[in-house]
């Protein structure tokens, strides 16, 4: 499904931000990425998002190589991609359901679809009240919810979430990390950023621990290890 | 806010094209005028019969550059003469000439042409008729007419092109701005994957509509204001109604508004392209 | 980025503001100069004797609107008026008067005044000499220029009155979008504990700065390509010269690069004091 | 030191966000705020930052009442506050380090203190070799600890954190909470908003449960409660 075949990012010069990184993900995996502050794991989630491209080496999803993709093939594989951002990304000048349904619109689903899809998935991550909140009159931790909604919205074959539950509370984290495992039970191949010791050794997935920009660790039913 | 930001930019700039292109169209329609006022004297041989005279006449008449030929007879041009240059206190000039007038001699057709420059043209041609004893023309009107003639179409031409470029130079930039500000939004677009033609689309619409209604607030505006002004002017400065004689709204506005609309439409689309695109490469 | 666009919006209003202020400013000069070459002529009675004619003459000169007094004799006027009339194809009318001036009586004063509008008090004073046949002056072409005037002095200060909203309301509206774009930057200041001073600081400093840039680089332009503009055309139609008489670019430029630069400035201050403030409520 | 009587803040029609909570925190205390997502929590630390005005109750803080604070000396109250905004709000156009001089630069701090403090503050978290990076070339954990630099570099009376770890790995959390414990036990009152519940039960400090606006429970030497 994902390869990594010796990919390096290096944002100027000196100490690369992702240094070689070779790695195989299967389709229907569920893999934590685990990490100090500023080594690596953002920058790898926007590889595997083509938001950037890599100093070195190779990157294979589902076949394609993203390296030399055209250009114009790139929105049809990014649907394909579920994702969340870090700093949530939202519309700012759209509603939350507006902001959920954008996702499907993109594909070009009906609009029959859309009014079912958005209300139901909202409801899955507790935000089908606030449906026509603008994001800055929402919660941190609504604002991350809305941004993960956006991104299972159309069932992506891959989700990639940069620490979904940084902003939420213990009780919420847990729900939507379930959330995320059963989502990956009915083949969504996940992988998930997170800084909540407490979330990857309850879940026991497979577990990649970055420090400096590479893969330090990478164990099946992993545990948090800290640096 | 952005978008009435650019609305309004588009309206202001395309209020002075149109300001600008009626202005000069009547000054340059005054020109006209003024020109179209200076002709040529054709005299004839002494003692010359009517019946040449009349043939002359139709020589002149049938050439398709002149406009018209008017017959002054010496009495005419006498008067005429007196009250050119004396003005209407010559009464202590006539005694001196009473029944001997010093234009016996001078019957003449004044004769006008359409255009200024077919004039010495026409001189050339009239010259060769039989009769005619001599050609006057004013050199230095005609030529100088002519030249102011040349000047306004050179400067009205500037006029309207620094504006054009002008305004193409403020919209597109503002414009621009206003696509900028929607950098982020443009760029979170295309990471969920919205091709460069979903993301463009909104953004090209909102440039027509710019387009649209900030050249049709203006335009709206000068077409109700322009008759307003031509007749304030005219009563107001009713000296010059006989020498001023403005381009008909219809006339005017029958170029401006197809102008200035696809001015406008494609300011605006040209300039939310080129910005779009230029945010696109994510 | 956005302080570039309000440079940039900065300069065109202003070169716009410039161009058409030495346009209204050459235009109204051209006009003033024809308005002075209309004068007065004034005859005198029969027989007069030179030393009364010489009387006269130092009572009109000794008038303060008067501007010249040139006396004409009955030769010069007849020659005067034959150039005038026929052009320089007289020959053929000459024969008939001979030593026989028609303009026997009709030397004359012709008195030109330094404003058209005071001519008409000028004549009625003159009507009260001694001595004075008739006096003859154009009545329409005085009153025609003196209107002429009025209307074309309407029409610049309108003009230049609509380009000075046109480009506030323009500079106005970019300085706005630029700084809004930066609403988020200065709440952060203030709930950071930033006083509204200092926040308005660096805004009104670069208000400052994009006005005198802005300002600096259409007038720089203007005041080069003045002088080659005014040359050009004078080669390019010499036949102009004699009627046209640029104003010199230090007498404009005396007065644009101030208007301009406080324009300028103003106009960026104002702007950038008015937005900030807008944002500052934190 | 902070004194709510009865403060409520609802920003539409419906169910405050914050509902008639009356609160006391001395001077020097150190006090954890948790709470579900959405509980109110953001919106209590803005109204004690006066960036929020409140529907009603009464606000005092160090003696003077919030609500009838005069505009033009709120400035002042500010920079008594070191404050953590959950979306960090940093200065986009400006880099790490002009991003921490500036909450001194507002109090006029002479450039030779700056020069001194600025460098001190950012090496506390951890960032001293960032300090040219501008915000945008930051990852998550380390905006977040410039925000943090820049609530610290005045020693301020107060600091308020919401959420200032979020983005953070655990060793990197437990050292913030640390120097944030360390900062208290100089005299300063630190309120943090938090959803981590390790860190909450390992530094046994005042812990106040929010829910649905109210105050649900206010425990000395506490530990997390979840709903
Ligand atoms: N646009 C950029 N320009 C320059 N350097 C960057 C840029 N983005 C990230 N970096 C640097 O690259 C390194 C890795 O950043 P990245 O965002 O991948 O870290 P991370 O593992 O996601 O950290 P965190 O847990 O704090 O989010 C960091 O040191 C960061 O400063
Ligand atoms: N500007 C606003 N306009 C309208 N509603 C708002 C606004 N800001 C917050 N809210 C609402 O008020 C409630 C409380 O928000 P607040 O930000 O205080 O929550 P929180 O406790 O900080 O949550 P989190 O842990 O997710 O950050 C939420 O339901 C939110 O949707
Ligand atoms: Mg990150
Ligand atoms: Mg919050």
């Amino acid at each position: 499904m994902i390869d990594l075949d010796r990919v390096s990012k290096a944002y100027a010069k000196g100490q690369p931000a992702v240094d070689e990184i070779s790695l195989h993900v299967d389709k229907g995996e569920f893999v934590f990425i685990v990490g100090d502050s500023g080594s690596g794991k953002s920058t790898l989630i926007k590889l595997l998002l083509k938001e950037l491209e890599p100093t070195s080496g190779t990157i294979t999803v589902n076949g394609q190589v993203l390296n030399t993709m055209k250009r114009r093939r790139i929105p049809k594989y990014r649907r394909g991609v579920g994702i969340v951002f870090q700093d949530f990304r939202l519309l700012k000048d759209r509603n939350v359901y507006e902001n959920v349904a954008f996702a499907q619109r993109v594909i070009g689903y009906p609009s029959r679809v859309i009014k079912k899809r958005v209300p139901e998935t909202l409801r899955l991550v507790g935000l089908a009240e606030k449906y026509k909140s603008l994001p800055k009159q929402l919660s941190g931790g609504e604002q991350q919810r809305v941004a993960l909604a956006r991104a299972l919205v159309n069932r992506p074959e891959i989700l990639l979430a940069d620490e979904p539950t940084g902003n939420l509370d213990p009780g919420n984290s847990y729900d939507i990390m379930k959330l995320l495992e059963e989502i990956n039970e009915r083949g969504t191949t996940v992988l998930v950023v997170t800084h909540n010791k407490e979330l990857v050794n309850t879940f026991k997935k497979r577990v990649i621990t970055m420090r400096r920009g590479v893969i330090a660790h990478d164990e099946e039913e992993g545990e948090y290890i800290e640096a | 806010m952005f978008s009435l930001a650019s609305i309004a930019t588009m309206a202001a700039c395309i209020f002075l094209f149109g300001l600008f292109f009626s202005l000069v169209w009547n000054f340059t329609s005054i020109v006209k005028g003024a020109e179209e006022g200076v002709g040529v004297t054709v005299f004839f041989e002494a003692d010359i019969e009517q019946a040449k005279i009349d043939e002359i006449g139709d020589a002149i008449k049938a050439r398709p550059e002149v406009k018209e030929v008017k017959f002054v007879s010496a009495d005419e041009a006498w008067d005429e003469f007196k009250s050119d240059y004396f003005g209407n206190k010559a009464e202590g000039l006539e005694e001196g000439f009473k029944d001997d007038n010093p234009l016996a001699n001078s019957a003449s057709y004044e004769v006008y042409v359409n255009n200024i420059e077919d004039q010495a043209g026409l001189v050339s041609y009239i010259e060769t008729l039989d009769g005619v004893r001599d050609i006057s023309k004013s050199d230095v009107a005609a030529k100088t007419l002519s030249t102011v003639n040349t000047l306004i179409g050179y400067v009205a031409v500037a006029i309207i092109l620094i504006l054009l470029v002008v305004s193409i130079f403020l919209i597109s930039n503002t414009v621009s701005i206003a696509i900028s500000v929607r950098k982020s939004e443009i760029s979170i677009m295309k990471l969920i994957g919205a091709t460069d033609l979903f993301v463009r689309g909104p953004f090209i619409l909102e440039g027509v509509i710019i387009g649209i209604i900030g050249a049709a607030i203006p335009l709206g505006g000068l077409f109700f204001v322009y008759e307003k002004a031509c007749t304030y002017i005219l009563t107001k400065f009713s000296v010059l109604a006989s020498f001023i004689n403005p381009v008909p709204r219809g006339q005017i506005f029958e170029i401006l508004i197809p102008v200035g609309l696809v001015l406008g439409v494609g300011i605006g689309l040209v300039g939310s392209i080129i910005t779009v695109r230029k945010h696109l490469r994510v």
